[in-house]
């Protein structure tokens, strides 16, 4: 069951990023969520590929090495990173754009389309 | 490319419809040809009937605005739209929040 | 309120599925068959001539994802330069 | 040496480079970024008709990128793909070719409608993106390069729906989009995360082939499915349509529904392709079913109480979701019974892909007509507009054959979908078919409502000076108006051609695994 | 923002361009070592945050030229996507230079190696492509936004859109 303890840390992290999206009333929080909910699907995909006394998947220089990780979620956590980078920049310029136009970082208030 | 589309239970067949529509049409216009037509132009005939009042000259003051249309539908399903408005919030919590709570009832559904 | 609790028990429901079906994948550090990664670790140097294996997927076995990579990077720069950008009329 | 085999990379690389060279375009000035505009539209839309007719002819066209060769998806005697495949069958080309209407349409609609705006390099990049990420999840076989290209058609149309940025309800309305869709997104990559730490792959048709149900399996398959419906904008995960459809440029708004459909493709591909067979609850498609009918019900009641012209027809996409949710959720239903398939399901099948086509195009061209509206009048409100018929006729002409398109009435293309749909549906339970009558009755309703109050009526001062609309908006308009009438006058001949090899592609899920995997299964 | 002391001024003078030598290097061994475009690219573009904050806004703008950065990132895509379209005689983004002597032809030993920097093919040219464009893209994120900050500060020109 310890050993399990990487996954329950990609639960923990994603309960904690959708806690902040769902009840923070502050923007930049919320966007503090979302990056939380991406950094548990990056983890998800390392975590998953992890195996024991792996080494690095690089062979310059590496020595005699016996295994090494899984490749293919490093390549796909790059991807997934640098998309969550492009979101993240474009939710924080798009919270300064608000700001600039509601006078306010209150979600609450942020309401003109409704109904 | 000209025969019918077959539902299972019936069919459907556009050329069917053009061609009836097209006679109904005819049958229409012939009807209409009948009727009098002592109409003349520039008459009282041809005036708009405002309720016997004087018709406005903008038509902004004659025309139904467009949240009147439907007045009793609404008003007969009050409460249901009242229940509708109230989901629709404006908050983004609060969509994040519904998106939430039906992956929550999905999985426990698939699970049971 | 009522909306409040609705939504902890969501999101303790979601997580909770999540945990549960990642403890069912493998055991922590013990994948149990990766015959796709180990044709990478062990073909993709004498393939492409490449020692560092993530590159090589990145950009090659899987460049395709990598060039959807830039695009969603280009396209965030995009956006948040016609977001910024001078106001006023024609260029 | 033949160059239709590069087709599907082709479709797909073309609007990438129009989008990365758009700035390059941009410094030639107005007329030389006009016309790469149109040129890479026509060439995207031209490609994704010729890879229709390539797998119309030639069956599923598998592609593998940066392999030995274009089809050696398993080099050397493996049992599994280790590069990205494009597997295109006869559903993912009719999607591509759908995509690719609305593209040129609201790209020829862009032209004149845009030019008020700065930044319009950005604009034409970002609306090449778009098109890149509604073909590329229609065309990809991999289900990481399909989140990737749901990120980017998310992310230009985050940009794309704030371009008006002076406008406070549009970024609002992309801030909101965007936090509920890039939490969508990660439940994709997480649901994706699964499936290959339990397989070691993420080729649909390798998943597809040795998958077993189990506890991380059906989470899975729950991510993708909420994610996916709440990207297609069903209830209760609606919210965001209406905002961003109403605060998105028109031409963009056309697109946004072809993007949307393509959500709704990765929904169908991942029940019909990747679960299918082993999908052994019948919970899913009626959630399906169950989310379809709630869309159709609750767009089309919020629907008819709007006042603004396009909020109305986005709460009208709502509802015309829920009809393809209903057909194909029925389909699904009927998946695992040959003769339940035979009786009822692959009717509702063909009714909802078929009405998916007539779904994008009709309501492609309401709002691009909404667009021309807003463009003429200047005012989207309908308490302010009347009397239009008069000074807009040809847009007062497209406007009705799509209203009657979308409200069912025969003999418009709209009817012959709704009329296969209320019947199938009719033999699994009488009060689907129920619903989806009233719908389309209200969906008549509120559309007189829009006709009556913007086109007819007495000519009101304010919109004295209101002309028609510029020609390449007429034309853009007009292209999607001739597909309505092809469809309407040529029913046979679409469903025949278009919409039964689709459905057909769809419900084989052996063969779309064996277009990649080889073989037998 | 406002500059910083004179101290940290100096040192980032100093340290940012070790930064840039840093990045280019992780940029140029991506196909040897860990690293690789993206993440090169980002260290680079850290010069223009270092630059931000130790020099404060004014010196950042007037230092920062938008349209070298927009040149930079539209090469680099291109770069990228052309190293794709040139492999199509075998199929899209096909490998077309590696192993054939040339450019990025080498080949390398099998196992664990020192690492020969004329190798692997098309993977060098991208990396360098995805590192021109990160340069530039996130120099340009990093600069439009602070421009954003600054267009609230002054007042932003409105434009009118459709409502004449």
């Amino acid at each position: 069951m310890t050993g399990n303890i990487p996954f329950l840390v990609v639960g923990v992290v994603f309960f904690l990023g959708l806690y902040a999206v769902l009840f923070e009333r502050n923007m930049i929080k919320m966007a503090i969520g979302i990056t939380l909910v991406e950094a548990s699907a990056n983890l998800l995909l390392i975590v998953l590929g992890y195996r024991f006394d792996g080494s690095i998947p690089v062979f310059t220089l590496a020595g005699e090495v016996k295994q090494m990780v899984l490749p293919t979620p490093q390549a796909l956590t790059l991807t997934a990173i640098v998309i969550g980078l492009a979101t993240s920049a474009l939710l924080l310029s798009l919270i300064m754009m608000l700001y600039r136009h509601y006078g306010t970082l209150d979600v609450r208030e942020i309401r003109r389309l409704r109904g | 490319m000209w025969s019918k589309v077959y539902t299972g239970f019936g069919f459907w067949d556009v050329y069917t419809w053009i061609i009836f529509f097209a006679l109904a049409a005819g049958l229409v216009l012939w009807l209409r040809s009948m009727g009098r037509s002592d109409y003349k132009k520039g008459t009282e005939q041809d005036e708009i009937f405002y309720g016997s009042n004087e018709v406005p000259e903008d038509g902004e003051d004659i025309q139904v605005p467009a949240s009147s249309a439907y007045w009793g539908f609404v008003e007969a399903l009050q409460p249901y739209y009242e229940k509708l408005l109230q989901i629709h919030t404006g908050i983004a919590n609060d969509y994040v929040g519904y998106l939430v709570v039906t992956t929550g009832i999905l999985a426990v559904l698939v699970l049971i | 309120m009522k909306k409040k609790v609705l939504f902890m028990i969501a999101i303790l429901v979601v997580a909770g599925t999540l945990w549960g079906a990642l403890e069912r994948v493998h055991p922590f550090g013990e994948p149990a068959r990766a015959p796709m990664d180990d044709y990478y670790l062990q073909n993709a140097q004498e393939e492409r001539a490449v020692n560092n294996i993530v590159t090589a997927i990145v950009f090659d076995y899987r460049g395709f994802d990598t060039l959807g990579e830039a695009a969603v990077l280009f396209t965030a720069v995009c956006s948040v330069l016609a977001l910024f950008r001078k106001g006023g009329g024609h260029q | 040496m033949n160059w239709q085999i590069h087709l599907p990379a082709l479709v797909l690389a073309i609007p990438l480079l129009g989008a990365f060279a758009a700035p390059l375009a941009g410094l030639g000035g107005k007329h030389i970024r006009n016309a790469w505009f149109i040129f890479i539209s026509v060439v995207t839309t031209v490609l994704t008709m010729l890879l229709w007719q390539k797998v119309a002819a030639g069956g599923p066209a598998v592609y593998v990128l940066g392999g030995q060769a274009w089809n050696l998806t398993l080099p050397s005697g493996l049992t599994w793909p280790i590069r990205i495949v494009l597997e295109v069958d006869a559903f993912g080309a009719f999607m591509a070719v759908v995509g690719g209407i609305v593209a040129l349409a609201g790209a020829f609609f862009s032209l004149r409608f845009m030019e008020k705006f700065s930044g319009l390099d950005k604009f034409v990049s970002l609306y090449f993106l778009l098109v890149t990420g509604m073909l590329g999840m229609e065309l990809t076989g991999d289900l990481f390069n399909f989140f990737v290209f749901l990120e980017i058609a998310s992310v230009a149309s985050f940009g794309l729906v704030a371009f008006w940025r002076d406008r406070p309800e549009a970024v609002e309305a992309s801030f909101k989009y965007m936090v509920i869709s890039t939490v969508a997104a990660m439940m994709v990559l997480i649901a994706i995360g699964f499936l290959y730490g339990r397989y070691n792959a993420v080729n649909m048709a390798a998943v597809g082939q040795m998958l077993h149900m189990g506890y991380a399996e059906k989470i899975a398959l729950v991510f993708l499915v909420i994610a996916l419906a709440m990207k297609c904008g069903t209830v209760p995960m609606h919210m965001w349509t209406p905002d961003a459809y109403t605060e998105a440029p028109a031409g963009v708004t056309c697109l946004l529904v072809g993007v949307s459909q393509a959500a709704l493709y990765g929904l169908f591909r991942v029940c019909f392709s990747l679960y299918g067979a082993s999908l052994d609850s019948v919970v899913v498609p009626w959630t399906i079913i169950v989310m379809g009918v709630l869309s159709m019900f609750i767009g089309v009641s919020m629907a008819v109480i709007q006042k603004e012209i396009k909020r109305l027809m986005a709460y009208h996409s709502v509802s015309q979701i829920g009809y393809i949710l209903l057909g194909l959720g029925v389909g699904l239903l009927a998946l695992r019974d040959p003769q339940a398939m035979a009786d009822y399901g692959f009717t509702a099948m063909k009714g909802g892909i078929y009405h998916i086509i007539n779904y994008t195009v009709y309501k492609g061209l309401l709002f691009l007509t909404a667009g021309a509206l807003y463009y003429a009048a200047g005012s989207r409100n309908l308490n302010e507009l009347g009397g239009l018929a008069r000074v807009m006729p040809q847009t007062t002409f497209m406007f009705v054959i799509a209203a009657a398109a979308i409200a069912g009435l025969p003999p418009f293309n709209g009817f012959v979908s709704k009329l296969l749909i209320y019947e199938s549906t009719f033999a699994v339970y009488p009060i689907l078919a129920v619903m989806a009558l009233v719908t389309s009755v209200l969906t008549l309703a509120s559309f007189v409502k829009v006709f009556q109050t913007a086109f007819l009526g007495p000519a009101k001062a304010k919109f004295a000076h209101v002309t028609e609309a510029p020609g390449s908006m007429i034309l853009g308009m007009s292209i999607l108006t001739v597909v309505i009438i092809g469809l309407t006058l040529f029913p046979t001949w679409a469903l025949s051609h278009l919409v039964e090899p689709a459905a057909k592609a769809l419900v084989d899920q052996a063969g779309y695994i064996a277009a990649v995997m080889g073989g037998g299964l | 923002m406002k500059p910083l002391s004179v101290v940290v001024r100096t040192i980032c003078d100093i340290f940012m361009w070790f930064m840039a030598v840093y990045g280019a290097y992780i940029i140029i061994h991506g196909h040897i070592t860990p690293g690789g475009g993206f993440q090169g690219g980002a260290v680079v573009a850290t010069l223009i945050a270092f630059m931000l904050v130790s020099h404060g806004g004014e010196k950042m703008v007037s230092f920062v030229r938008t349209g070298m950065y927009s040149a930079a990132e539209t090469t680099g895509l291109l770069l990228f996507i052309c190293a794709g379209f040139f492999g199509i005689a075998t199929t899209f983004f096909y490998n077309f230079l590696a192993k054939q002597g040339g450019l990025f032809g080498s080949t390398v030993p099998l196992g664990a190696n020192s690492g020969v920097l004329n190798s692997s093919g098309t993977i060098a040219l991208m990396n360098m492509g995805v590192g021109l464009e990160v340069i530039g893209g996130l120099s340009l994120i990093i600069y439009f936004m602070f421009r954003g900050i600054r267009l609230h500060v002054e007042t932003g020109s409105e434009e009118t859109g459709h409502d004449r």
